[in-house]
C-alpha cells in the first residue's frame, strides 16, 4: 500500500475572470522509503497538487475529481478535524521560502513545539528536550540557545533547517518538500538536500519533492514526474527520464539546466513563450502552443500518458505526446 | 513619534494603466467618484439648480415668528431660522466645502511634498533637520493644530483653509519621504544617479512619480478630513460666516440648538457632509486598493 | 528592551523642547492678549497697560520664555488667569476626566473594532463584510459633534436611558482621590457611584470612539486578510493545528501590528475629538478647558494644557512603540 | 430708611463716576448678575409659582441648578463674575439688601441706619445674636473688620480681577500699589464699633452711593475668624503676574451668616450648599442646592428635560416655546437693564454720511428680529437706554422700519448703489441683549441688501478679536450692547458718549460736556430733563441704531416654586421649595 496515492486529481480555482483548471487528472504515488519528484515550471500545478494533499488549498479552490489516499485512507473530503490528524503527523510539508514560512513573532523553539503539542503527549521538559534534539538533528549548532531565538535572527539556510525540524517533529511517514531549496544559494542547496536525504534514510520516510529544477531531482529522487499545464506529461525513473527525455517539454527543461561539470553538453535552450493559464479544459495538448514538435493532432486531442518504447505497462517510463522525441533506447521515431 | 508605518510598496504600484483598470473595477471607488462628481456638478451649477439665492431671508413673511417649517413643495429641505431656503443653502454649501477640501489639501501638498521630497532625496542632515521639524508638528494632534492656527489667523474661509492645509503638511511630508527612501534604493534611480543625470531630473522624473502614489491616496482621504474639520471648527465658533457663501459645517453648528424643535435644519447639512466625506473616503480607499492591490 | 525605551525617550526630548518653543511663540503671537480678554468690552488702553505691567507681559519675549521654562522645570506651570487656579491643580482635576473618557472611547473602539474587523475578514466579500465596511465608512464620515448630539438627543433626551451631561450624578457622594471616577468608586467600594459613573461614560465614549472604532475595524480586516495569505499561516495549518489555534497564535498577533500603530495615532485624534465631545456632554476635561482658554487668551492654560497634551501624545506614542516592540521581536532584538 | 431718597441720586452719580474706567471681568456668558440698580424701584419682578407663605410643611430636598460656568472664587469681596456672586449671595449677607424682586433697599444684618447731615458718617444698628456658620458671633466689630480688610487690600487684590466692586463704589485703597490703576482717593475713611450693635462708618466725601452699593454681594460680611484662619488675604503674584489667593477662605471655607452654608466644591463639576439650620431669620426650605456648571445653552435645556437639573438661568430665546409648551417645565422672566445696538464708526466712509446712517436705521426691521431672534422677549428701543431709566423719552427722532424711506435716504446720500459696507458681528458669545449675534447680523444684512447696500458680514470671536476691533475703531458697522450696572443714564449714554471713544469715530465736545454736566445735577427732575435733551441729540446724530432691550428668562421644573427673579439678580434660593 502506497504512502500516497493520487489518482485523477482535478483542481479548479474560482477567479474573477472565471474558472481556472489548475490540475487536470494528475495521478502519482509515493511508496514507503521512495523519493519521488514532481517537476515543472511555476504555474504548472505542482504546488497546487501538493497543497491538495494536505487540504491546504485556498478557499477559492475545489477538488473537482479524483482521490488522494494516504496509506489507504481517503483524504479528499476528509472533515477538518480528521485532516488535522494527518497534517504534520502522517504527512508533513516543507515550504519554499523559509523567510516567510515561519511566524516572525514566535521563537523557533515554540514553532517546533506547536507540532508536538498538536500531535504528541510530550509536554513540559520532555517536549523542550525533544525540541532541542530536533534542532540538533537538522544540524543547527548551539541548539538550546537557538530554540529561544526568532526567525529573523536565523540565516536563510538555518531557517530552512528549522522548517525541516518542524516537519519531521512527529516522524511523519511522508514528507512533501515544495521547492525547499529555491530560495537558497547553491552551496546551501546542497547542504539542505543532503540533510533531507539523510533524514529520509534515517526515518525511512517517503519524499515527494516538488521543484522546477531538474538539477535538484537528479541527485535526490528515484522517480520523476514532469508536470505541465496541470497534467503529468512524462513520468518514469529519474535515470530513464534523464537519459532519454521523450516529451518535448521535458527536453526543453533538461536543456535549460546549466551543468556544472560540463560532462554532458546540452544546448541551453530556454522554452519560448509562457505557460498557459487554463480557463477551461483544453481541447488539445496544453503544450501545443509552445511545442516545436507540434502536429495537427496535438491541437484537437489530448494525448494520454503512454509507455515509452518497449516499456509496456510497467510505467517505468511514460509520456503524453503524439510526437515525442525518439527514446534513447529504441533510437527511432515512434 | 516614529511609530512604524507600513512601508509603501514601491514595486506593487504597478503601471498607471493597471491602476486605472483596477480603480474602474472597484465598485466602492466608482460610487465615491460618482458622489463627488455629482457634488462638483451641484457646486458648479448651483445657481441654476436652486430656487433662490441662499442668503435670501424672509423671516417675517415665511416664518410667522416660529422656527422652522420643514419640507414642503416650495422648499424641499424646509426653511431655516431666518426663513432661508435650506435646499438652496445646502447646494451652495457644496461650493465652499469643496473649495475648502481642495485648497486646504493643495496647500498641504505644496509644502508637504516639497519637504518630503527634499528629505527623501537629500537624506542625511537635510533629512534629519526636516524630520525633526515634522516630528514637532506631528506631536500636535492635527485638529488642535488647526484650532491653534485659526485662533492665530482669525476666523474666515482662507484662514481655515490655511490652518487645515498646514496641519496636513507633516502627514504628507512624512509619507512622501518614506516612499522616496524606498524609491531611492531601486536600481533605476541608483543607475540614474550613477549616470550623472542632473539632480532635478532624477528627482522629478525618476523618483517623484514613483513615490507619489501613497501621497495621492492620503490627499484624497485628507479632503474628507478637511470637510469634517471645517465642520468641527464651525461648531466651536471658528467657522466661516458669510451668509452669501453658506458652509455646511457652520450651518450644522448653528442649527444644532434647534435639534429638538427643527431637526431638519441639522439633518440636511449633516447628511451633505456625511455623503461628501463618504465619497472622498470611498474614492481614497479605492485608489489605495488599486495602487496596492495586495490590500484588497 | 530598556535601551530601546531609553533611546525612544531621548528622541522625544528635542521634540518636546521644539513643541514648548512653538507653543510659547504661538501664544505670544495670538491677536489681542490676556489683558484685553480679561478686561472685556470696557478695556481702556490704560487698564490694558496696567494689567500687562502687573502680569509681566511687557518684558521681552525671550525673557518671558526663559522665565516660563525655568518655572516649568520646577513643576510650576503657572496659573489660569480666568479661574485663578494653578494649572497643575486644574490638570489634576481635568486630565483624569479626559483620560477616563479617552480610555473608555479607545476601549470601546478596540473591544468592538478588532472583533468586527476579524469577523469582516472571516466573511470577506460576503454580506456581513459589506455591511461592516459601509458602517465603518459612515462612522468615519460623521463629524464627531454631530454624532454626539444625535446620540445625546436620542438616548438621553428622548429615551431617557442615559444621562446627558457630566461625569456623575451631583447628588451622589464620592471621595475623589484620583479623579478617575470609576477608579474612585471602586476604591470607595461605592457600587451606586460606579454604576452611575459608567452610565455617564457611555454616550461620550461611544461618540468619541466611533471614528477610531471604524478605523480599527478596517485596519484589522485588511491586516487579517493579508496575514491569512502569509506563508507562515499555511505552515501553521500544515502542522495540523486547529484553525482556532492558528488564528489565535499566528494570524491575530501578526495582524495586530498595524492595528497597534493605528491605536497610537488615533490617540491624538481622540484628544482633539474630546474638545468637541466634552463640549456637548459638559464633561469637565482638558478639551473644554483648552478651547475656553483659546477664547480667553489664557496663556498659562494654553501653554500648560497644550504642552501637557503633547507630552501625553508623545508618551502614548512611546508606549505604542514599546508595545509594538514587545509584540514584534524584529524591532525589539534589532 | 431715613435720608435715603435724598442721597440716592447723588450716590449713584458718585458711584458711576467711578464706574467709567472700571472694567467688568465678566466672561462670555455669565453676565447675568448685574450689580443692583439703586433707583429704578418699579421694575416688576415675577416669581416661579406662588411664594410660599410659610415654611410649614415644606418638603426640603435638593435642588440642582444649571449654572453657566464654574464660580471663580467664593470670597465675595474678590468676586465679580455672575456665578461666583450667585453662590455668594446664598452664603453671605450684607448690612442691607434689596427686597426680593425689586430694587428697594431693606434691612439685612443692619436693622436700621442713619447718616449725619453731610452724608459722611453712617451709623448702623446691627443685629445681635446672629452667628456665623463657624459658630462665632456676628457683631459691629465684625462689620468694621470686614470694611478695614477691604480698605487695606494690598498687591494683586487691588487689581480689577481682585476687589473690583470695592473700586467701583469706594475707589482706592489705604495704600495703593505704586503701579496700580486704582483711583487715587478712597471714599472710605474709617469704621468704629462703639458697641456690639453699633457700627459707624465714616466717609471722605458725602455719598449715598455708599448705601446703595452696600446691597452688592461683594460687601457682605464674612466671619473675621474664618477670614484670618483661612488666610483670605494671603495672596501672591505668580510668574505671570496673576493674583493668587493662597488661603482657603475663598475656595473651601467661605463663612458668612446667610441661610445656606457652604458644603463642598468640586471644581468644574459641582458646588453644594446646605441649609443653615441656625439661621436667625426664616430658614431656607431646601435641604441643599447644588450648582452645576454647564456652559452650553442647549445642554442646559436638555439637562433640564432629562431631569438632571431642576432649573437654569439664561434661557435661549428660541427655547422659550419649547419650555412654555412643556407642562413639566416653567419659565421665570427677569426684567433686564440692557440695550443692544448697531454701532456706526463715522470715521469710516460711508458712515460719515448722515443719510447713509439714516438709511440703515430706517431699513433695519428690528421688530422682526425681536420677534424671531428674541422670541418676542424684548422690545425695540427708541434710544440708547431702556425705558425704566431716568431721562428716557419717547420724543426722540424715531426710525421705524420703512423700506421706502430707507431707500430714499440712501438715494439722498448721493452715493452710487449698491453702497458697500462691512458689517461686524461676534462669534462665541451670547449676551442678554444679543442672544444670537449671527442671526441678528444675517437678518440685518439681508434687510440692508434690500435697501441697496452691499453688505459683507465679518465675524470674529468675542474676546479678544471682536472687542479689540470694534472698540479701537476698526469696525465700520458692528453689533454691541451694554448691560446696566446701575439703573442710571450714566451707565448707558454716559458710558457710551461722555468720553471720546474711537468706536464711534466722531467727537462732539458739546455732547460730551452736556453729559459731564448732567452727571453733577442732583435734582432728579432736572437731571431727567437734561438726559431727555441728551437722548434727543444723540438720536439726531445717530451714532448707531439701538435694536433691543431684552428680558432674560430662567427655566425650572414645574415642581419648583418660590424663585423670585430680580432685575438686579440678587436672587435667593431661601424661598424656593420643591414638591413631588
Amino acid at each position: 500500500m502506497a504512502l500516497l496515492d493520487i489518482e485523477g486529481l482535478t483542481v479548479r480555482f474560482r477567479t474573477l475572470r472565471g474558472e481556472v483548471h489548475a490540475v487536470n487528472g494528475v495521478t502519482l504515488s509515493v511508496d514507503e522509503g521512495e523519493t519521488v519528484a514532481l517537476v515543472g515550471e511555476s504555474g504548472s500545478g505542482k504546488s497546487v497538487t501538493a497543497l491538495a494533499v494536505l487540504g491546504l488549498l485556498a478557499p477559492t479552490a475545489t477538488i473537482a475529481a479524483g482521490s488522494i489516499r494516504s496509506a489507504g485512507r481517503e483524504l479528499v473530503g476528509l472533515p477538518g478535524a480528521k485532516m488535522r490528524e494527518v497534517r504534520g503527523r502522517a504527512i508533513s510539508m516543507v515550504f519554499q521560502d523559509p523567510m516567510t514560512s515561519l511566524n516572525p513573532l514566535m521563537t523557533i523553539g515554540a514553532q517546533i513545539r506547536e507540532v508536538l503539542d498538536a500531535h504528541t503527549d510530550l509536554r513540559g521538559r520532555a517536549a523542550k528536550q525533544r525540541v532541542v534534539e530536533l534542532i540538533e538533528q537538522v544540524g543547527i549548532p548551539d541548539a538550546e540557545r537557538r530554540s529561544f531565538q526568532y526567525p529573523h535572527q536565523f540565516s536563510g539556510g538555518m531557517r530552512q533547517r528549522a522548517m525541516i525540524a518542524v516537519a519531521i517533529a512527529c516522524k511523519p511517514r511522508l514528507l512533501i518538500a515544495d521547492e525547499p531549496t529555491t530560495a537558497l544559494d547553491v552551496t546551501m542547496q546542497a547542504q539542505i538536500l543532503g540533510l533531507l536525504a539523510s533524514l529520509i534514510a534515517e526515518y525511512r520516510m517517503g519524499l515527494l519533492l516538488i521543484t522546477h529544477d531538474l538539477g535538484v531531482v537528479a541527485g535526490t529522487c528515484e522517480t520523476t514526474n514532469v508536470m505541465y499545464g496541470g497534467r503529468i506529461v512524462e513520468t518514469g525513473t529519474t535515470r530513464e527520464i534523464f537519459r532519454s527525455p521523450t516529451h518535448p517539454y521535458t527536453r526543453g527543461l533538461l536543456g535549460s539546466i546549466p551543468t556544472m561539470g560540463g560532462e554532458r553538453k546540452v544546448k541551453l535552450t530556454a522554452i519560448d513563450g509562457q505557460p498557459p493559464v487554463l480557463r477551461s479544459t483544453p481541447q488539445g495538448c496544453t503544450f501545443e502552443a509552445r511545442c516545436a514538435n507540434r502536429i495537427e493532432r496535438c491541437v484537437v486531442e489530448v494525448p494520454s500518458l503512454d509507455p515509452v518504447g518497449d516499456d509496456t505497462g510497467s510505467m517505468v517510463h511514460a509520456a503524453a505526446c503524439f510526437n515525442p522525441w525518439p527514446s534513447a533506447r529504441d533510437g527511432g521515431v515512434a | 513619534m516614529t511609530a512604524p508605518v507600513p512601508a509603501p510598496s514601491v514595486e506593487s504600484s504597478g503601471r498607471r494603466s493597471d491602476v486605472l483598470l483596477r480603480l474602474r473595477r472597484n465598485r466602492g471607488a466608482m460610487v465615491g467618484a460618482a458622489i463627488i462628481g455629482l457634488i462638483v456638478l451641484a457646486a458648479i451649477f448651483a445657481p441654476l439648480i436652486v430656487p433662490e439665492t441662499p442668503s435670501k431671508t424672509a423671516y417675517l413673511s415665511r416664518l410667522d415668528g416660529r422656527c422652522c417649517p420643514g419640507s414642503s413643495a416650495a422648499h424641499w429641505f424646509g426653511l431655516d431660522e431666518l426663513g432661508r431656503d435650506v435646499f438652496s443653502r445646502v447646494v451652495f454649501g457644496a461650493r465652499v466645502s469643496l473649495l475648502v477640501a481642495v485648497v486646504s489639501v493643495a496647500i498641504g501638498l505644496a509644502f508637504g511634498v516639497a519637504l518630503g521630497a527634499a528629505a527623501g532625496y537629500f537624506g542625511g542632515a537635510v533629512d534629519s533637520a526636516i524630520m525633526r521639524f515634522i516630528d514637532i508638528m506631528l506631536a500636535f494632534p492635527s485638529f488642535l493644530f488647526a484650532i491653534g492656527l485659526v485662533a492665530l489667523l482669525g476666523p474666515g474661509l482662507w484662514q481655515i483653509m490655511i490652518a487645515i492645509g498646514v496641519s496636513n503638511v507633516p502627514i504628507f511630508a512624512r509619507l512622501l519621504r518614506g516612499s522616496m527612501l524606498g524609491v531611492r534604493q531601486t536600481p533605476y534611480v541608483a543607475s540614474a544617479r550613477v549616470l550623472g543625470l542632473p539632480a532635478r531630473r532624477v528627482l522629478l522624473v525618476h523618483m517623484l512619480p514613483n513615490a507619489i502614489s501613497p501621497v495621492i491616496v492620503a490627499a484624497t482621504l485628507a479632503m474628507a478630513t478637511a470637510i469634517i474639520e471645517t465642520a468641527g471648527l464651525g461648531f466651536l465658533g471658528l467657522g466661516t460666516a458669510d451668509p452669501a457663501r453658506p458652509e455646511w459645517g457652520v450651518m450644522l453648528a448653528n442649527t444644532t440648538r434647534y435639534l429638538q424643535t427643527a431637526p431638519h435644519l441639522a439633518f440636511f447639512p449633516g447628511i451633505a457632509i456625511v455623503i461628501t466625506v463618504l465619497g472622498f473616503n470611498l474614492l481614497g480607499d479605492g485608489l489605495r486598493e488599486a495602487i496596492d492591490p495586495k490590500l484588497s | 528592551m530598556l535601551r530601546f525605551a531609553l533611546k525612544r525617550l531621548l528622541l522625544a526630548v528635542p521634540v518636546l523642547i521644539g513643541v514648548s518653543l512653538l507653543v510659547f511663540a504661538w501664544t505670544r503671537a495670538l491677536p489681542g492678549g490676556p489683558a484685553q480678554a480679561l478686561l472685556g468690552e470696557r478695556a481702556t488702553p490704560a487698564a490694558v497697560a496696567a494689567v500687562e505691567r502687573n502680569y509681566g507681559l511687557d518684558r521681552p519675549i525671550l525673557v518671558q520664555y526663559g522665565k516660563y521654562m525655568s518655572r516649568v522645570a520646577t513643576g510650576d506651570l503657572g496659573r489660569s488667569i480666568t479661574s485663578r487656579r494653578a494649572i497643575t491643580t486644574e490638570l489634576k482635576d481635568r486630565f483624569p476626566a479626559t483620560v477616563e473618557l479617552a480610555l473608555s472611547a479607545m476601549f470601546f473602539a478596540v473591544a468592538a473594532g478588532i472583533p468586527l474587523g476579524v469577523v469582516a475578514a472571516k466573511h470577506a466579500r460576503k454580506a456581513i463584510d459589506h455591511i461592516s465596511l459601509v458602517g465603518s465608512l459612515l462612522g468615519i464620515s460623521m463629524p464627531v459633534f454631530f454624532l454626539a448630539l444625535i446620540l445625546k438627543w436620542a438616548f438621553a433626551v428622548k429615551l431617557g436611558w442615559l444621562p446627558s451631561i457630566g461625569r456623575l450624578d451631583v447628588k451622589l457622594k464620592l471621595d475623589r482621590h484620583t479623579n478617575f471616577l470609576v477608579l474612585d468608586a471602586i476604591i470607595g467600594r461605592n457600587g451606586t457611584a460606579l454604576v452611575d459613573a459608567l452610565k455617564h461614560l457611555v454616550l461620550p465614549a461611544v461618540a468619541l470612539g466611533t471614528i477610531p472604532l471604524a478605523i480599527i475595524a478596517r485596519i484589522t480586516r485588511t491586516a487579517v486578510l493579508e496575514v491569512m495569505t502569509e506563508d507562515f499561516v499555511r505552515t501553521a495549518r500544515a502542522k495540523g493545528m486547529s484553525q482556532r489555534i492558528v488564528n489565535r497564535r499566528h494570524v491575530l498577533p501578526n495582524a495586530l501590528l498595524p492595528v497597534t500603530t493605528v491605536i497610537g495615532l488615533q490617540t491624538g485624534l481622540l484628544l482633539s475629538g474630546a474638545i468637541l465631545t466634552e463640549t456637548v456632554f459638559a464633561w469637565g476635561g482638558m478639551g473644554t478647558w483648552i478651547f475656553d482658554a483659546v477664547a480667553k487668551r489664557d496663556y498659562a492654560v494654553l501653554q500648560g494644557g497644550i504642552l501637557f497634551i503633547v507630552i501625553v501624545f508623545v508618551i502614548v506614542n512611546l508606549l505604542v512603540d514599546i508595545g509594538y516592540a514587545l509584540i514584534d521581536p524584529r524591532i525589539r532584538l534589532r | 430708611m431715613i435720608r435715603q431718597s435724598r442721597f440716592r441720586v447723588f450716590a449713584s452719580l458718585l458711584a458711576l463716576a467711578l464706574v467709567a474706567p472700571a472694567c467688568s471681568s465678566d466672561d462670555d456668558s455669565s453676565s447675568s448678575t448685574a450689580p443692583p440698580a439703586t433707583n429704578t424701584g418699579e421694575s416688576p419682578a415675577t416669581s416661579a409659582g406662588e411664594p410660599p407663605a410659610t415654611n410649614a410643611g415644606a418638603s426640603g430636598g435638593t435642588l440642582v441648578f444649571g449654572a453657566s460656568n464654574d464660580p471663580r472664587i467664593l470670597d465675595p469681596a474678590l468676586a465679580s463674575d455672575g456665578e461666583s456672586l450667585r453662590v455668594a449671595t446664598q452664603i453671605f449677607e450684607g448690612l442691607v439688601t434689596t427686597k426680593a424682586g425689586s430694587t428697594e433697599i431693606e434691612p439685612a444684618l443692619a436693622t436700621s441706619w442713619s447718616a449725619n447731615d453731610e452724608g459722611t458718617e453712617w451709623t448702623f444698628t446691627v443685629r445681635t445674636g446672629v452667628k456665623f456658620h463657624d459658630g462665632t458671633d456676628f457683631d459691629a466689630a465684625a462689620v468694621c473688620f470686614n470694611f478695614d480688610r477691604w480698605y487695606n487690600f494690598t498687591g494683586p487684590l487691588q487689581l480689577n480681577s481682585g476687589a473690583y466692586y470695592w473700586r467701583v463704589i469706594f475707589g482706592g485703597f489705604a495704600q495703593n500699589e505704586p503701579d496700580s490703576d486704582a483711583p487715587e482717593t478712597s471714599l472710605y475713611k474709617s469704621c468704629d464699633a462703639p458697641s456690639a450693635d453699633t457700627a459707624v462708618i465714616s466717609l471722605t466725601a458725602p455719598s449715598a452711593a455708599f448705601l446703595s452699593g452696600l446691597v452688592l454681594p461683594p460687601f457682605a460680611i464674612a466671619s473675621p475668624t474664618a477670614l484670618q484662619d483661612y488666610e483670605a488675604d494671603k495672596a501672591s503674584v505668580d510668574g505671570d503676574g496673576n493674583p493668587v489667593p493662597e488661603g482657603t477662605f475663598g475656595t473651601e471655607h467661605p463663612i458668612g451668616t446667610g441661610p445656606f452654608k457652604f458644603e463642598e466644591w468640586v471644581p468644574n463639576d459641582h458646588l453644594t450648599i446646605v441649609r443653615n439650620d441656625d439661621y436667625y431669620g426664616t430658614p431656607a426650605i431646601l435641604d441643599s442646592v447644588i450648582f452645576r456648571p454647564i456652559t452650553d445653552n442647549a445642554a442646559r435645556l436638555q439637562a433640564l428635560q432629562t431631569g438632571e437639573i431642576d432649573g437654569y438661568d439664561l434661557v435661549d430665546p428660541q427655547d422659550l416655546e419649547t419650555i412654555s409648551s412643556d407642562s413639566n417645565l416653567q419659565l421665570v422672566e427677569r426684567p433686564s437693564f440692557n440695550v443692544g445696538y448697531v454701532g456706526f464708526n463715522q470715521a469710516i466712509a460711508p458712515l460719515d454720511n448722515l443719510d447713509v446712517r439714516k438709511a440703515i436705521a430706517l431699513g433695519l426691521n428690528r421688530q422682526a428680529v425681536i420677534d424671531n431672534v428674541y422670541s418676542d422677549s424684548g422690545q425695540v428701543p427708541l434710544e440708547f437706554m431702556p425705558p425704566a431709566v431716568v431721562g428716557w423719552t419717547d420724543e426722540v427722532t424715531r426710525y421705524d422700519y420703512d423700506l421706502d424711506a430707507a431707500k430714499a435716504a440712501l438715494a439722498a446720500s448721493g452715493l452710487p448703489l449698491p453702497v458697500k459696507i462691512d458689517f461686524y458681528y461676534p462669534s462665541n458669545v451670547a449676551r442678554p441683549y444679543m442672544p444670537d449675534p449671527q442671526r441678528i447680523a444675517e437678518a440685518f444684512a439681508s434687510d440692508l441688501d434690500a435697501v441697496g447696500f452691499d453688505v459683507t458680514l465679518i465675524s470674529q470671536p468675542w474676546t479678544p478679536d471682536y472687542l479689540d476691533t470694534t472698540l479701537s475703531g476698526n469696525a465700520s458697522v458692528y453689533l454691541l450692547g451694554q448691560t446696566g450696572d446701575f439703573g442710571d443714564p450714566e451707565t448707558f449714554v454716559g458710558t457710551f458718549f461722555r468720553t471720546n471713544s474711537p468706536q464711534w469715530g466722531f467727537d462732539d465736545p458739546e455732547l460730551r460736556q452736556s453729559l459731564e454736566d448732567a452727571l453733577r445735577i442732583t435734582d432728579l427732575d432736572e437731571r431727567a430733563a437734561a438726559y431727555v435733551e441728551i437722548n434727543k441729540t444723540i438720536m439726531d446724530i445717530l451714532p448707531g441704531v439701538p435694536f433691543a432691550h431684552s428680558t432674560s428668562n430662567l427655566a425650572f421644573k414645574s415642581t419648583v416654586s418660590g424663585y423670585v427673579a430680580s432685575p438686579v439678580t440678587t436672587e435667593s434660593f431661601a424661598t424656593v421649595s420643591m414638591s413631588g
